[in-house]
């Protein structure tokens, strides 16, 4: 961030809040993440950074899985929050094809379901329609937040990947809640409340 | 008119700021300068330090004027002004043996190493009306400040500021009598001002609370505790006021380390009972701690003593129980809280009128019956 | 119906050689090492469905703390237990979350303490502590709720008309019976009952055993009865724990074990009743 | 007709831990058969052991050595010294009875309840249990005014015809008998030897043991005798 | 004297990023409270300090805003609130609930259908429901975690025993999503059905008791009643509202300071304003 006077960084992140709030409260609802040059600079993937801009400080331990081109120290750089092991981390980096262990991950606890991971993952589109997505998964979403059933159609996410997601959550309010970004900064998150059926396009 | 149609609020609010204005400039006095209220009210300043939870004794000065002396109401000046402030960095535990001491005692023991020292207290003075105080002479005032310095007692300027001493408690430590709380480590401490109580408390969120806590609902509790609701009988290791230093790890290079600045705390170490923990329990004493901003003495006092009355295996006594001493001991919040009734609750109000009312027609058709 | 294996629970930090350095062999159950208390160990014990399964012994042999465990009054140390009538008898019931165990707890389990402050909430009333059990077992619908209670009440022995008063007004032997109508409300396929006569008069006591052999015969529930007196656990139960320092020293039949007992803590416990 | 208990060489000796493990011997080498409908007398002198055979048919004493081969209805041939005690429970609650000397019952159960319960354990209606209590009771001559009222308070052959009726009503395969007539005035002890016929002919086997034969001689088949713990044939009665 | 500024919001960005994080879990965990790090704002605890904090943390430049309490925007206490937001964002202010992006209330839900695009936040003073029963912190969070409502539910039980029905009246305890008993803040039963499968985003702010919490839309939000003693709305005996005519909305019970006379009026006066212009469409 060369020139903070032209670059917003409070609005900027604000509306980042925004969209990821409305697509939190609505899962399987697709918003659009903005981006800025000051962002796209990052080496760390523009979406990605958006997001850990967003809700990464000193007070969070995060975890870049599978980090092979030091991106952690980037991003402790940039929001001061601290690196940490997968099994302790608040937010978890997860880059396109990439298939953690989501079980590692913390969940919270009875007391403090709060006390648990969010997944950030890179995919590599999201759509609410499945036309022009060859290879996608379509979800099947139900639950708070939607009103009888959505439809989200994600290419570059494994069904073993949903599914360890879902054995994760199997017993609320424990869980784990996930939020994807794709390549043009389209943006759905997927809250542990959330049921869904799964079918290959 | 109806409460409901106040629909002038906006005026009506500038307008009750501009008579409380006015309710404080009214008499014919000269403005009463910040620095008169930081040097002359010194126990205020950092009475409403403590409570506020922020070392900044101008600021503090400058709240208590705006509140017009009312301390709990410059405290809460004081802390909405600091949650505005990003928490850039933390000190180092300030270890208070590096205390530069203004006044220590210890009512343990009659003679300490060092020597009792009683520093600037009025505990021995008859609370007379000083009515001489009603017409101070601005001339007497600042002479007597010279002559007190250029006096004849060798020692009193340095007597103002001494040197260390050693801690009282670390007798009984050494000798083993002494049974210390676990240590938490420094980097697991939390944050009061950052995360919300959970209870069990961690000791450090506990004396964070406690520091913060407000005077009066502190010593009420705590001298429930030593009156019998609960079971302190504490007895003063040592009391020391000082100086101690701040100092903070450079954010750049940590083995740097740079003082940033002192504050003035009054430090209670206090000593209680053994404990009775059934067969291998050993026979020690036990520590009440007790910490705050400036010079409070009362105040270290009741937080020594609900911090050890806290830790009763089975808490009876309101002192002993934690979630309830540290839910309620706070100020700001028990203040604004107790004020917000004064707030519109019409609505409320209203909905409970109703469902009295319908219990009240139910009753009456049942009477009709009958 | 309830399978419970290998079961410990000790109270304190416990040092690896608790198990081994305590027991009726050394008369204790206080770790010489780490003064840790050995409440249980390695309890096996197997209830099945109608029968009321005794287990005697002193103050301080682990009977109660047993039966604590079973309601997840406490937690164990180690060891595991089996319900049938959750997760089919397949997932060790002390494995889950505490969301699962109140469910266990709500649906398949009634206890009746010793203390009826530990069984009731003095400030509900009498009805209010039966809707309790009742509302954790889903019973939603007032007058099904008030008609269960008076049904309970009636058989209990206890005025229906005193169903709105706080049990605290009650004698020990009514609030006893309340605490009995509260654990049977929801029909639970297993009553643990925790030294129920102890400190009641002798005629109270009488109606109490009475009571609880007519809720066993007819409506078949399974029951642990644990007890220090051998003539409660001779009237009641037809297989018997007994217990020492932590330890299960015998198990038989009722009258086999006071009849013709074998270990040598059994016949002292029998003589001395003698 | 087949028989229903074979006992063999039957031993029980007691290990008294609190005198330095000292042995009793309860019986020993003990044999003998009863067929179905057969009534075997035991007879000997107090402490001569022939209670212990008798409690160690019903598993309240363990024996030492030896079988007890049971032809079992539930379980078909089993052998009473080492089954479970779930079977020895399920094998007391359908098919083996006992009737001790003394009526031991719940404290606060009127005389008809104990005889109730007797079959409503068993699994029958109360209505029936009833019905059937009622019968029986009333076969013993236990007055109607005794029905509502608490045992404890009964004469010895009061409490004694409530112990035969509870062990009796539901008509066990075998029934074990501990001295059933010992204090039973002359008047009462017609209708007893009447049930015991009764149930005789339904095919239940019996086994008593007495002090004295005579009262019980037309119902006894066989007679054996108990002497140190050993038991000899007396002939058939 | 250095010079002090504050931020767009009042609050410093890394106060916000905290609330933020905690909203977005909230929102996951419907009817859980979530306990954050409270801030002192410049108003006094007790006084909307939790719904301010959440405002300021969403609120951007774009926002239009709205205040009421007691349904009203202009009791001194919906000023004071509203002219900290405006005077410490700039942002546009509305009293027109269908103009507002984000309305911040104390113990009403607007009148007026609230939309998608619309985000409602509450002041919230004890955000334990439970509260009604058990005063001990340690106690409730362990009861929520083993959804150990039974404590609340006597309570329901007893009140029917004592009056005849249940007496409760503002904050009327609801379960959300079918796992968490939630106080839905002092609130008149009237507007306790419009937080089921509603919309609108609502959160929750409870600065003093540093907890907060949401409903997501489309969420199920129904109160604890037992299957024959249904939960019940207020009722005005069909009086209407003197200003406007409603039969239909929550009315307080005014007297006339002339004549002594009872009359009722709406308590979300700019939603009454606005049908007394005829602007409001009926359906």
């Amino acid at each position: 961030m060369s020139d903070s006077t032209h670059f917003d960084q409070t609005a900027y992140t604000q509306a980042t809040f925004r969209t990821l709030l409305d697509c939190m409260a609505r899962p399987g609802k697709v918003g659009s993440l903005l981006t800025v040059a000051e962002v796209a600079s990052s080496p760390f993937d523009t979406y990605l950074f958006v997001v850990a801009l967003t809700l990464l400080d000193h007070e969070v331990v995060f975890h870049v899985y599978s980090d092979q081109c030091s991106l952690s120290s980037h991003l402790q750089a940039h929001t001061m929050a601290r690196v940490g092991a997968v099994e302790e981390c608040d937010y978890l980096f997860v880059g396109r094809g990439e298939s953690p262990d989501f079980r590692r991950l913390k969940r919270g606890s009875w007391q403090y379901p709060d006390e648990s991971a969010t997944i950030i993952q890179l995919v590599e589109e999201l759509g609410e329609v499945t036309d022009g997505l060859e290879q996608a998964l379509r979800l099947e979403l139900c639950g708070p937040g939607i009103q009888r059933s959505r439809t989200v159609a994600v290419r570059g996410l494994s069904c073993e990947l949903l599914q360890s997601w879902r054995h994760c959550n199997r017993e609320f309010p424990l869980g784990l809640d996930w939020i994807l970004v794709d390549k043009s900064g389209q943006v759905c998150c997927l809250p542990r409340t959330v049921q869904f059926t799964v079918e290959v396009v | 008119m109806a409460y409901v149609a106040v629909k002038g609020g906006e005026k009506a609010i500038k307008e009750a700021e501009r008579l409380a204005q006015y309710f404080r400039c009214r008499g014919d006095s000269t403005p009463i300068a910040v620095r008169q209220i930081q040097d002359q009210m010194r126990l205020a300043v950092d009475r409403v330090m403590g409570e506020g939870g922020l070392y900044a004794p101008e600021l503090a000065a400058l709240a208590l004027k705006q509140a017009e002396g009312d301390t709990l109401e410059a405290a809460f000046l004081l802390r909405a002004f600091s949650s505005t402030l990003p928490r850039r960095h933390y000190s180092l535990p300030a270890g208070s043996s590096d205390m530069r001491i203004m006044r220590r005692i210890s009512s343990a023991f009659k003679d300490i190493p060092g020597g009792q020292f009683l520093g600037p207290t009025k505990d021995y003075t008859q609370r007379l009306m000083a009515f001489d105080l009603l017409e101070e002479d601005s001339h007497a005032f600042r002479s007597f400040v010279s002559e007190y310095v250029a006096g004849d007692v060798p020692d009193r300027v340095s007597l103002i500021q001494q040197p260390r001493f050693p801690k009282v408690v670390d007798l009984l430590r050494l000798e083993g009598l002494l049974a210390d709380p676990a240590v938490e480590s420094p980097a697991n401490y939390a944050d009061l001002t950052r995360q919300a109580i959970r209870f069990p408390a961690t000791r450090s969120m506990r004396l964070q609370a406690l520091a913060r806590g407000e005077n009066g609902s502190m010593l009420a509790l705590a001298y429930s505790s030593m009156r019998g609701y609960g079971a302190v009988h504490p007895c003063i290791g040592e009391l020391r006021v000082g100086h101690v230093k701040l100092l903070v790890p450079h954010p750049l290079d940590p083995t740097e380390i740079i003082t940033v600045g002192e504050v003035l705390l009054t430090e209670v170490e206090l000593v209680a009972r053994m404990r009775n923990e059934g067969k291998g329990s050993v026979a020690q004493l036990t520590l009440g701690y007790g910490v705050c901003f400036g010079h409070n003495e009362v105040k270290a006092i009741a937080m020594a003593t609900l911090d050890r009355s806290m830790t009763a295996a089975n808490p009876g006594a309101p002192a002993e129980d934690e979630e309830f001493v540290l839910y309620h001991i706070d100020g700001i919040e028990s203040a604004g809280f107790a004020a917000h009734w004064k707030l519109p609750h019409y609505v409320d109000f209203q909905a409970d009128l109703n469902r009295l009312r319908s219990v009240v027609d139910r009753k009456g058709k049942a009477n009709d019956l009958l | 119906m309830l399978s419970v294996r290998n079961l410990s629970k000790i109270y304190g930090s416990g040092c690896g050689l608790c198990l081994e350095l305590t027991g009726p062999g050394v008369g204790s159950n206080i770790c010489p090492k780490c003064h840790s208390i050995v409440a249980c160990a390695r309890i096996d014990l197997d209830v099945y469905p109608g029968e009321i399964v005794g287990i005697v012994g002193e103050s301080g042999s682990g009977k109660s703390t047993l039966i604590k465990l079973l309601h997840f009054d406490q937690e164990p140390t180690s060891g595991y237990a089996y319900v049938q009538g959750f997760e089919d008898g397949q997932v060790d019931m002390f494995a889950v979350s505490n969301q699962k165990k109140r469910w266990l707890r709500n649906h398949q389990l009634g206890i009746v303490y010793q203390n009826p402050n530990a069984g009731l909430n003095m400030e509900f009333s009498c009805g209010g502590n039966i809707a309790d059990k009742l509302i954790a077992a889903d019973w939603y619908n007032y007058t099904r709720i008030r008609s269960r209670a008076t049904e309970l009440m009636q058989k209990t022995e206890l005025p229906v008309q005193r169903m709105d008063e706080p049990p605290k007004r009650f004698s020990g032997g009514m609030q006893q019976r309340v605490q009995i109508a509260k654990a049977l409300a929801n029909n639970p396929p297993l009553l643990l009952l925790d030294e129920v006569t102890t400190g009641l008069d002798v005629s109270v006591q009488a109606q109490v055993l009475r009571l609880i052999r007519q809720i066993q015969s007819t409506l078949q529930i399974a029951m642990v009865v644990v007890s220090h007196d051998f003539a409660v656990i001779r009237m009641l139960t037809e297989r018997t724990l007994v217990m020492r320092n932590g330890r299960v020293v015998e198990s038989g039949l009722t009258d086999q074990v006071m009849e013709d007992p074998h270990h040598p803590y059994t016949q002292l416990l029998i003589n001395s009743m003698l | 007709m087949s028989a229903i208990l074979q006992v063999k060489d039957l031993s029980k000796v007691f290990v008294l831990h609190s005198v330095e493990g000292k042995r009793i011997v309860g019986c020993q080498q003990v044999g003998f058969t009863v067929r179905a409908g057969e009534f075997v007398g035991i007879t000997g002198n107090s402490g001569g052991g022939k209670t212990t055979i008798l409690k160690c048919l019903y598993r309240t004493y363990l024996p030492s050595s030896g079988k007890i081969l049971f032809d079992s209805a539930l379980f078909g041939k089993i052998d009473l010294v080492n089954s479970t005690e779930r079977d020895i429970i399920a094998i007391r609650k359908h098919e083996i009875s006992y009737v001790a000397q003394f009526l031991q019952v719940l404290p606060q159960m009127t005389a008809l309840e104990v005889v109730v319960e007797a079959l409503t354990e068993r699994g029958l209606s109360y209505e029936h249990s009833h019905i059937q209590a009622s019968s029986i009771l009333r076969h013993f001559q236990l007055p109607g005014n005794l029905w509502d009222i608490l045992p404890h308070t009964f004469s010895g052959g009061e409490k004694l015809r409530l112990n035969l009726a509870r062990a009796m009503v539901w008509r066990p395969r075998l029934l074990l008998l501990d001295e059933p007539t010992a204090s039973l005035d002359e008047q009462s002890k017609m209708p007893v030897r009447d049930m015991i016929k009764d149930l005789k002919e339904a095919g239940t086997a019996m086994v008593g043991v007495f002090h004295d034969l005579s009262f019980m001689k037309d119902v006894v088949d066989r007679h054996f005798q108990m002497h140190q713990g050993q038991l000899r044939e007396a002939g058939i009665a | 004297m250095t010079s002090y500024s504050y931020n767009y919001g009042f609050l410093d960005e890394q106060t916000k990023k905290e609330i933020r994080r905690k909203l977005l879990q909230a929102v996951a965990i419907p009817g859980y409270q979530v306990p954050y790090g409270s801030r002192e704002m410049p108003i006094a605890r007790g006084w909307g300090t939790g719904g301010l904090q959440i405002t300021l943390s969403i609120i951007g430049k774009q926002d239009t805003l709205k205040v009421i309490d007691q349904g009203c925007d202009f009791s001194v206490n919906a000023c004071n609130l509203r002219n900290f937001i405006a005077a410490t964002t700039g942002n546009t202010v509305t009293t027109d609930t269908a103009e507002a992006s984000i309305v911040q209330t104390r113990h009403r839900i607007p009148e007026e259908a609230m939309r998608e695009d619309q985000i409602l936040v509450f002041q919230v003073p004890y955000p334990e429901i439970l509260r009604w029963v058990e005063p001990s912190e340690r106690e409730t969070r362990r009861m929520h975690a083993e959804r150990d409502y039974g404590k609340l539910w006597v309570f329901l039980y007893e009140d029917i025993v004592r009056w005849g029905e249940i007496t409760l009246s503002y904050r009327y305890p609801v379960l959300v999503n079918q796992r968490y008993a939630m106080d839905p803040s002092p609130i008149p039963r009237h507007d306790v059905p419009k937080l089921h499968q509603a919309e609108t985003l609502f959160l929750f702010g409870a600065g003093r008791e540093k907890r907060l919490y949401a409903v997501p839309p489309y969420t199920e939000v129904v109160p604890l009643q037992f299957e024959d003693y249904h939960f019940t709305i207020e009722n005005f005996g069909g009086q209407p509202c003197r200003s406007c005519g409603s039969t239909s909305s929550y009315l307080n019970e005014v007297y006339d300071g002339e004549t002594g006379e009872r009359y009722f009026s709406c308590s979300d006066t700019s939603h009454c304003a606005k049908n007394s212009r005829g602007a409001i469409r009926h359906e």
